[in-house]
């Protein structure tokens, strides 16, 4: 089966994988919060749930060669990008078994095989790399194309600014994607910029941007396949707004008492996979049975994932001095 | 417990009270706002639940419009405070984590320094930097500097770092009334420390250690979370018959060198405990001004440290293994004293 | 006389005080050029030359109490503001007698008592500052106003942005003035942004901006009166963006040959003193005899000013020392 | 003058050849870019008449797209430099003035050190930052600073400072060749300073420091433009019987410990000659490591710096006085040997 009309190329089996994507971030993130609670994982943690189709609609529209640049909340975009769940619990435990052998822990999910050349713990600072990221494409004449994930409060700091100005004076294959959550913290969006739709930020740097349903998986991918092919094609950078929220506080067990009252019930009313979920059951691509049966497994992976990686070794500080300087 | 302290012709009543390091930092916070309306504090989700780390609790409602959130944009704000203070305010900026001053390298490096200077003394620029600083908590490498020395070479500036309630009490109630540019340091790994505030009264001036434990054989200087461990590198020393004097250096500019130096005077030993790189550091600057000064030592003078080519890292045995413990204070103490 | 029917507020002793302030800033730069070729100033100097207007119809919409900051090229405020031009030339020679007491030099005119609070070498630094300047005010309810001068390269660095965000939530008494002069440094606008109209950069800030002749001071003023009352008001930050032009390069001696041919002619065509000299003679304000008479005094009062600031002592190195720390 | 070195295997002919300090530069990069394509040039109108101290001349020209103009934006353009570095490109990363280098802060201190590790290894991060630094050229408060020493505590970086044509061109080569960060320090008052160029053959390792003049008597330790103090310091002294020895860093991270301890081991004197505030810098960890490594020394170490709380001011006889002249060199050099 493939999509309605004006969605026509995403086949049934591409819907069904990013079910399955979407359910098995969801699942990680409960699991972190678990593993979080009861001292496994240490430090912080800035979870995604509520999120999964930015993540997955996106990642979903790259090609092999392309790579982006994340953040602190980057679980969603590792886990779309194919980092093994048991290799992101272990970096999150601390191991040197996990991505960056633990050295990096929650906030940088980082594979470079896989394209996810960056998970950064400072707001913006990613936008510039993935930028420099195009660069090298663009010298290079390389087809490929960057993309950068970020927050609604990174779009109030100088270097997105600064990152869309040149952006766009070179015309660089890069696609931003803010991942307009509402919230920067404990700050709602309205009292920290003065506008709702920051797509319109990219207006005076004359980079073409839209304002996208991030709880649709379909919307967004759509949204970043044309927005990745154009700038392929030389076409330049372009700017995507993902409408979305974090069903979670900003981190840690943060309860997120600032929210007004059935605003996070309002979001779950549209949470990006019971949307694809009744979407694939009433196409009859997906029954409800089998949708259960797919999270059912997608625990117990995710369960057994997490104790894989509570077996890790730790790195050795000997070990860990060859992490800083390359030769 | 309450004293009477001499202030000026008029008498202010000083209480001991016993409170956490977040609320001395809190005490002080209010105590300020309340004394000069000109206070203000500026910060990410400065006003909203107490603020990132608590230490804010109750003082949007006392001080309504006095605690400003902003926006992500450290240079913008640190920039916004500077201009407060030219109009005769006295902002408190706080950085939800010390890593992020670079983000505002210039106005923290070129511009607060300097402003007074580039004037030809016209102005001055009392901003506080509330910066939130260090290890131990598995942050990870971009959210664990202590970034105490990172600035100790700009004239203009002035540092402090905070190892106890009674000393943030001290060193943010002093900072804000200072008439320069001050970065106070406050440990985010001492929020819960309880200890004794000597509330009221003035703050000891600007650029004064404090000697936190006398003794004979050595001396060892240190800040924030390093002041604890040193003082519990020192119990276990004195049952081994080592008396370790422990000097809380409290500023990092000025540095206070005469008590340090006369310290090590008499102990003729030093060991340096910071949470910190050596190179570039107070630490080194110290051992630095001691050697210039032809201080003689009976040993070499040491420094525990973090090691110079790792980053912290989020792993916490990894974190626990380079952030200096009491024990491995203590061990460099007895090589040091036994030799 | 009044002004036109569109300007009933400016009258002819305005002008003609305009006039002259024009003139003096216009030799004063010259003499600095001179002053630095002969090694009296050294280090850098930054003239403004073809942007009087800007300075000086900007600099007459502010009131007792109101401030502004500008930049290294801020001569023409400076003595806008009032500085006496012996204070000024002193000071580039790095004599005591110097606004800064020759600790500063070319790039650091600035005088508290008038409302200068700040020449910044740093590009862009200055706005943040202004906007707190203007806060204070804010906070205080006091009727006054902050304005800030830069460049238009200054509109491509992160706090310019991060401060339009801060002052439009803020609603804060802030005027930002661009004199956009087509070039930073030997780069030319349109190769380091990709549009023409800076004031288009206000727009996803919610700031309300306009775009003005740089060169006729009437529109500069007339511009900046109504943000700057707008402001007092309460009505919030205006963005104004003025059209304009160096007629020097950059700094120094630079030769300016990165522009191209004719360029600078038809810019001195529409030279803003020659511009209000026409306006004045043909409303019978001021003969050209009478402009003239201005110019030769203004000459010697500059000359004047250089030769006695030339006799300033320099400060002592120990007197140095207090303008670090204040009390 | 023509000699041939064995470079791994093949022979590489060097050539001595005399030329200025901005050539050495221009040369230098000349030569990395034809070696290898991933090399650019990025900065503020690096492409624009030669660059605005002419360091540039010809690059654009003779490598079309690759010396690339920047809006003003030192945090965006510095990250992009990483960015591309990710993707195996070799970039560096022009700053008009060192002075601007904090506008960047967090790119050079939270993101180019530390993005390897983070990564836990999997990048390596070969951007060059060429930092346009230092005083004497009456550039007043903020375009003067050396900022040598404001970067030395991060691991993951690496930073050296050219004193000389022949080492200009000497560290130029080997920080654009490392795999890691590294921040270049040429000083702008050394632009017009004639000196002889090595030319061609592999530069040396990194991290390794170089003694420009040998002597018995007193180590004085330099960078960049103090380098030249120094020696005419020496140069003075030689006619008072004092032989001083002179030792280039070059390499602010890592130190040349090893270089410097065995010159004052056999000296038994050091003098720090630095373009910097003491406190913080790489002159204190020079003294301090010297220090703890217990070498015996007739006379106390002594500094030549910036004073401690006065800024950089653009009044020429006040540059004058606070920057460390020859003569100043001289008298401290001569109160250490003398007593
Ligand atoms: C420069 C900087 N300032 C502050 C922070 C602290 N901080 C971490 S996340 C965050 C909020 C970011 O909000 P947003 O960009 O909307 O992303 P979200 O967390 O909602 O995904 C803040 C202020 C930081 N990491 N970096
Ligand atoms: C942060 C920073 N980067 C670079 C410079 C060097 N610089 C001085 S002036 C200038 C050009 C500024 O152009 P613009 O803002 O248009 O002002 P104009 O000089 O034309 O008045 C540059 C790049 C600086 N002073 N500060
Ligand atoms: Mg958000
Ligand atoms: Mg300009």
């Amino acid at each position: 089966m493939s999509g309605s009309p004006d969605e026509p190329s995403i086949q049934t089996d591409e819907l069904v994988r990013w079910f399955h994507q979407m359910v098995r971030i969801r699942l990680f993130e409960e699991k972190v919060q678990e593993l979080f609670m009861t001292g496994h994982i240490q430090g912080t943690t800035h979870l995604c749930q509520g999120q999964e189709a930015v993540s997955v609609g996106a990642i979903a529209a790259m090609r092999p060669g392309d790579v982006q640049t994340n953040t602190y909340r980057g679980h969603g975009e590792a886990l779309a990008l194919g980092m093994e769940a048991s290799v992101a619990f272990a970096e999150m435990m601390g191991r040197s078994t996990g991505g960056s052998k633990g050295v990096g822990g929650s906030m940088h999910l980082i594979d470079f095989s896989k394209g996810n050349i960056g998970a950064n713990a400072i707001v913006g600072a990613g936008i510039p790399i993935a930028l420099g990221a195009a660069m090298a494409f663009k010298l290079r004449h390389e087809p490929r194309v960057a993309l950068s994930f970020f927050g609604d409060g990174a779009t109030n700091i100088g270097t997105f600014h600064e990152s869309l100005n040149m952006a766009s004076i070179w015309q660089a294959p890069l696609v931003m994607i803010i991942a307009n959550n509402l919230y920067a913290e404990y700050s709602p969006l309205r009292d920290t910029t003065p506008i709702d739709d920051l797509a319109r930020k990219a207006d005076p740097h004359q980079i073409p941007a839209s304002i996208v349903d991030g709880q649709d998986v379909v919307a967004v991918h759509l949204a970043t396949v044309a927005a990745v092919e154009r700038a392929r094609a030389g076409g330049g950078p372009t700017l995507l707004e993902m409408k979305t929220y974090r069903f979670r506080g900003h981190s840690r067990s943060d309860p997120a008492k600032y929210r007004p009252e059935g605003e996070a019930e309002r979001w779950k009313a549209r949470d990006p996979i019971d949307l694809l979920g009744v979407r694939l059951a009433e196409s009859g691509a997906l029954s409800p049975d089998a949708q259960e049966r797919i999270k059912v497994e997608a625990q117990a992976a995710i369960d057994a994932a997490a104790m894989l990686a509570a077996e890790g070794p730790y790195l050795s500080l000997e070990e860990t001095k060859a992490l800083v300087y390359a030769d | 417990m309450s004293t009477l302290t001499e202030t000026k012709g008029k008498t202010a009543p000083t209480v001991d009270v016993e409170m956490t390091y977040r609320d001395a930092i809190n005490l002080a916070l209010a105590e300020e706002m309340a004394r000069d309306p000109g206070v203000v504090l500026l910060g990410e989700d400065v006003a909203a639940a107490g603020g990132v780390f608590k230490t804010n609790e109750r003082l949007p409602e006392r001080f309504p419009g006095r605690v400003i959130n902003t926006p992500i944009c450290e240079n913008g704000f640190t920039g916004v405070a500077l201009g407060m203070a030219l109009m005769g305010m006295r902002p408190v900026v706080e950085f939800m984590f010390s890593d992020f001053m670079p983000t505002a390298g210039d106005q923290i490096m070129n511009q607060l320094p300097k402003y007074r200077f580039m004037s030809g003394g016209q102005c001055s620029v009392p901003v506080t930097i509330r910066s939130i600083s260090g290890g131990t908590g598995r942050f990870g490498t971009q959210h664990s500097a202590t970034g105490e020395s990172w600035f100790m070479s700009l004239p203009g500036l002035r540092v402090c770092a905070a190892s106890s309630p009674g000393s943030a009490y001290d060193l943010l109630r002093a900072a804000i009334r200072e008439n320069n540019p001050v970065i106070f340091h406050e440990h985010k790994g001492l929020y819960g420390r309880k200890g004794v505030v000597h509330q009221g009264g003035p703050p000891p001036p600007v650029g004064q250690a404090a000697i936190v434990r006398s003794g004979r054989d050595v001396t060892i200087v240190a800040t924030m979370m390093m002041v604890e461990r040193a003082l519990a590198a020192a119990i276990t020393l004195e049952a081994e018959g080592i008396a370790a004097e422990v000097i809380d250096l409290r500023w990092v500019r000025p540095l206070d060198l005469p008590t340090v130096a006369s310290s090590v005077r008499r102990t003729g030993r030093v060991v340096i405990a910071e949470e910190q790189v050596h190179a570039g550091g107070w630490g080194a600057t110290v051992i630095s001004e001691l050697a210039m000064a032809g201080i003689p030592l009976h040993a070499a003078p040491r420094a525990v440290s973090l090691p110079a080519d790792i980053c912290v890292s989020y792993s916490p045995p990894l974190e626990d293994a380079i952030i200096p413990s009491a024990e491995r204070i203590a061990e460099v103490v007895r090589s040091t004293v036994r030799g």
